[in-house]
């Protein structure tokens, strides 16, 4: 495990809340989300999430679905992803950068080489959506020999036996996957239980990704998860776009940030 | 990278979704091994089946067309006579009464040209299940006399926004629903391409027809020497060949699925077996039209049931042991091969049954007269009248 | 005036029409009756019916409906599940198999909604004849899809001119064209109000039906309490009574012809055997809706199939010596009863069938749980979604 | 045999090509038939064909389908048919007059008075058009006792020997409906020479409808038959009305009568 993942770990286990955003590649072109990804490092994330587009992107909602329906027209290549993560960790070395994509995107070449040259940009994790535990026996290994730890995801669905397997496999955050796209899974008490079950049978930090729209959310979410991962309501942000869109970002996160912060140290 | 844990086939298959569907999708796959294992299920399908969707549809032999072309005989399997596709018929109920041995309350299922979700009623309310059904916007624009079906069942119709994606954003929506409520909530799909354990329950439901085909040609004292398919996402085809694709059961019959190669040009068309490459789409690992990226790629082609990027696992199997053989044909062949159907045998097949039909039609003439060539026709043809009628006006095959 | 001498049942049918037809007439009759007496005729039907037009269709139980009206168990014989109306096909098929025999080369024939010409096709060109349809203008306009489709098949359509009149001014203009050329043309009806022979051929081929329902009752142990079915011109439920008619081959059932009575004004409707006189229309003697100086009254229903003004003779006999009742119904209860069968079941039935339906819906709760009511559906309802949602609108039965 | 229809066989037997010309009771309304069968019995006509209008006239063409359409608005019972008959009778003693209709219209009452009441009224004979030989067993009882013959058709589909019964049961004209209400059955030779055979076994006079329109159609036709029917013309002509529609019938009529009459003695 990298000194980055470490990090996360620490502070987790310190109780102070870690705050993952999800962007793009490519949306709406390759510099702008550098640039992006700079923001959001300057406005204090501890993860940022590098969505590498997909044309059917049967898991997301419909502000993420659209955001990859426009970055797909920039036709981004392994190349150029290697590239963007390179230069993010060139100007931020201490921020964890997890690269996320449906399988089918890393079955185009040898999939041991793709995940080789993420490692060596700098990418800390990959997220595979589409990817179980039970089909991954071939991509863990590839994982395991490139230095590329898989992020894995869990939802309310998962069993507290299949967690403690998923877990056990785990070198890297756990997702809790707690809307599909749309609506919540499990809401307020049951979810807290929930992560608090999970909770006690790894040390891996859980961010649980849960539709997040404004701070307040944000902080509710992280009273009962490690972390909490805000996606489509950035997403959503650069798709209004205009002048000040990077700004709005900024202020967008930053909020994020402050009202996650609010719950150091509790629980 | 290789081959899928679970409903693997060969290299193909496997259950590759979100993690939040994995359980209920185990479980579903669980139920249904289970079932397979128990005689009352089977007879509970069987019974059904006939009883109420009116199966097993004939075998019809095309005296005078056979006869004309002067070469082989020509059998047709008439899925197109039963009404609304008689394949959703076979493939919905199965599943559903998986779903009534789970104790699910709620079938969810999408559809793209309205015959599944129809499909989906008939078989849902006569099991006392609730019925919902996601369709495009642009689906159900598309289809108006089918949303009125479902409306009449009073089926729960939930409109799908979003980038028009056809059946695969109704599917996405349909399984993010599921995930929602998996202790109520059945998955059903009509789509051969789908996370396990649907490929295996798809091809169960659908080889129903296959096995009816089989005891007919032996009831008729004929041999097949071919058996020809159109492979769309591949499940009539697959239900169709699964009685005679075992090695040694019907020896030396040659298997072929057609696909559609739309207007010819090479970067387009919706044959994933012969232009597509090795990925993981729909859940599934198999045969997927896509680019140098790894980006799925739309097909064009005219023919509905025919547009899919993505084959089901089987196929692609079948199709790397070279036990079936795969070839595209163009649309305009596809519409001529429906019109010489109907002018000669009154019979009209819809335009993905063209494929197989126009296939058949160029193969005949080159086999003895005591040579027998049966087409699977899945479907009738009255939605693609309007088709049909533009085609002949742009003059593109008559 | 007293009984016909040809064709008689009873009082009633016989072969009322020009001295031109006579003869035409009378050798089909001969060669009918000629075809009874051979057992290949009656197997090469069968045979037909079976490999060609997807017989028998199912006879199936709604344990669901049944138990929630909580009285009698209610089957229905299900023509809705072949496409285009499998009643016309029987009846296209053998007076088809007449005409070879005949060696006649056209079927000629008329239609209104269009599946009869749909049916004509199929089977004529199966059989390797010409087919002609005469449809009026109006009812062309009306079904775009069924003349699409005739035109897919390359029938010699002819657009009847004149005072709309629907398939009687059709059916005319179909006898003048055969009685120009008797030596090649053979007429052929979906009516069974038509002179002799065709109401005995029409339920040679109808009676298929019947036949089916009465063995699939045996094969599953069930002896029916009553059999109902609409009657328009009656085809269908002829076909259906047949084999319960007959005295003492199947005891204690009671037959229930239900037709239209329209808006339930009594003036108005298509119940010929209820508010009709005995006449002689369309070449038969039999109930007639009429005035009071003999002119045939337009009957209104919005069921299309129930719109005539004058019944087979079968029926008018059977109204005569009791063995079957008759009965109307508003068309608001058939909507009704359409709509509850969707809803309950999934199944959607023609309006035509509603009548039926509606009867069936009203008898089974005054009846004790071991009884057995069956209902004929006679079609599909996709033809009639508009109109249900148009009734749904007006909140005529909803 | 009544003197009318006995003088129409002795025009036939004397080679006197004879004339009748049909009209729709009650188009455009009853007392317009009455000037009309007027017009004709001047014009020279030997026999009126009055068509006592039915709903569903099917084995008529298109033109008399209308001019029936219109008719049956007229609502006209048997009782107005025997006045208007009788009206005729009373100016025109010698000319023939032969009501036609569909069976239908006459199961509307009795048929015996039915037959009495037209007899009485001056009517010479019936021509029920949908009642063949073998159905018309009760109507010819009571034609022969109200002494209203019927009037027989016969056609291309009629064999000899069918003719011959035919025309064993005939007591007054018989009429060969050479056309159905549209296309002739039969044209020029074989016409002529089948109607020169069915003369050779009656004596009664037979009539050809042949859907004549003008004076030389009508002469072609007498060269083979006794006479002529015309019909369809007529009604086309009197649906065209305007002021000067009387004079035009006349003129018709008259033209008609002319050109059959240039045939009388040959043959
Ligand atoms: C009963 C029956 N007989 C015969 C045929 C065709 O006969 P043949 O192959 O002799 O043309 C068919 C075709 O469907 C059929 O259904
Ligand atoms: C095979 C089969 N089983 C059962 C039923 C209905 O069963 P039940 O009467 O027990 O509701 C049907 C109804 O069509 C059926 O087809």
């Amino acid at each position: 495990m990298n000194d980055r993942l470490n990090t996360l770990e620490e502070r987790a286990s310190a109780r102070r809340p870690l705050l993952m955003v999800a962007l793009v590649a490519g949306d709406p072109h390759l510099d702008a989300t550098l640039d992006y990804m700079g923001i959001l490092a300057e406005a204090g994330v501890d993860v940022v999430e590098l969505i590498v587009p997909f044309s059917e992107p049967a898991y997301h909602g419909a502000v993420l679905q659209r955001a990859m329906a426009r970055a797909v027209n920039e036709h981004l290549d392994w190349a150029q992803i290697e590239e963007i993560a390179a230069e993010f960790r060139r100007s931020y070395p201490s921020v964890a950068l997890v690269v996320s994509t449906y399988l089918n995107r890393l079955m185009v070449a040898p999939t041991g080489p793709i995940l080789e040259g993420l490692q060596s940009a700098g990418v800390d994790a990959l997220w595979i959506y589409d990817l179980p535990m039970e089909e991954a026996a071939e991509v863990d290994a590839l994982s395991e020999s490139a230095g590329l730890p898989l992020v894995r995801a869990v939802s309310a669905t998962t069993s507290l036996e299949r967690f403690r397997e998923i877990a056990r496999r785990a070198q890297a955050p756990i997702i809790w996957t707690g809307h599909s796209g749309g609506e919540l899974t499990l809401t307020g008490q049951a979810f807290e239980e929930r992560l608090r079950t999970f909770g006690e049978y790894t040390r891996r930090p859980i961010f649980a990704s849960m539709g997040v729209t404004t701070g307040a959310e944000a902080q509710a979410v992280v009273q009962a998860a490690d972390g909490v991962l805000v996606g489509s309501s950035v997403a959503w942000l650069l798709e209004g776009r205009g002048p000040d869109v990077k700004e709005r970002l900024r202020r967008h996160v930053v909020e994020l940030r402050a009202r996650v912060d609010e719950v150091a140290g509790q629980g | 990278m290789g081959s899928p844990a679970c409903g693997a086939f060969g290299e193909f298959g496997g259950r590759f979704v979100a993690e939040a569907l994995w359980s209920p999708l185990a479980e579903v796959a669980e139920v249904f091994e289970e079932a397979l294992g128990d005689p009352s299920f089977a007879a509970r399908v069987h019974g059904w089946a006939e009883q109420r969707l009116g199966r097993p549809t004939p075998l019809s032999h095309l005296g005078g067309l056979s006869e004309a072309l002067g070469g082989a005989q020509i059998w047709l399997k008439r899925e197109d006579l039963l009404s609304g596709g008689s394949f959703c018929g076979v493939v919905a109920l199965t599943q559903a009464l998986v779903a009534v041995r789970l104790g699910r309350t709620e079938l969810v299922g999408e559809t793209a040209t309205g015959d599944f979700g129809v499909a989906l009623g008939q078989v849902g309310l006569a099991l006392g299940l609730k019925v919902r059904v996601f369709m495009t916007r642009d689906d159900m624009a598309a289809e108006p006399a089918a949303v009125r079906r479902m409306e009449e069942m009073g089926l729960a119709l939930e409109p799908v926004e979003g980038p028009a994606r056809g059946r695969r954003g109704a599917m996405a929506e349909a399984l993010r629903y599921v995930a929602c409520g998996p202790e109520r909530a059945f998955y059903v799909t009509s789509s051969l391409a789908s996370p396990d354990p649907y490929p295996r329950m798809v091809a169960f439901g659908a080889e129903i027809i296959g096995n009816e085909c089989a005891r007919q040609l032996r009831e008729r004292g004929v041999s097949a020497d071919y058996v020809v398919a159109p492979v769309g996402s591949g499940g009539f085809a697959c239900g169709l060949f699964g009685a005679f694709v075992q090695e040694g059961s019907v020896p030396g019959v040659q298997l072929v699925g057609v696909q559609s190669g739309g207007d010819a040009s090479p970067t387009k068309g919706a044959a994933s077996l012969v232009r597509g490459r090795v990925g993981v789409h729909m859940g599934t690992r198999s045969f997927v039209l896509q680019d140098e990226l790894g980006q799925v790629v739309t097909p064009l082609t005219d023919a509905a049931g025919m547009a899919m990027p993505v084959v089901g696992p089987q196929h692609a199997r079948w199709m790397r042991t070279g036990q079936v053989q795969y070839v595209e044909l163009a649309d305009a062949e596809a519409y001529a091969a429906v019109r010489t159907l109907a002018r000669s045998e009154g019979i009209l097949a819809c335009l993905e049954s063209g494929y197989g039909l126009a296939y058949a039609l160029r193969l005949a003439p080159t086999l003895p007269e005591d040579a027998h060539v049966v087409v699977g026709l899945s479907g009738d043809g009255s939605r693609d009248l309007g088709r049909l009628a533009r085609a002949r006006g742009e003059g593109a095959s008559s």
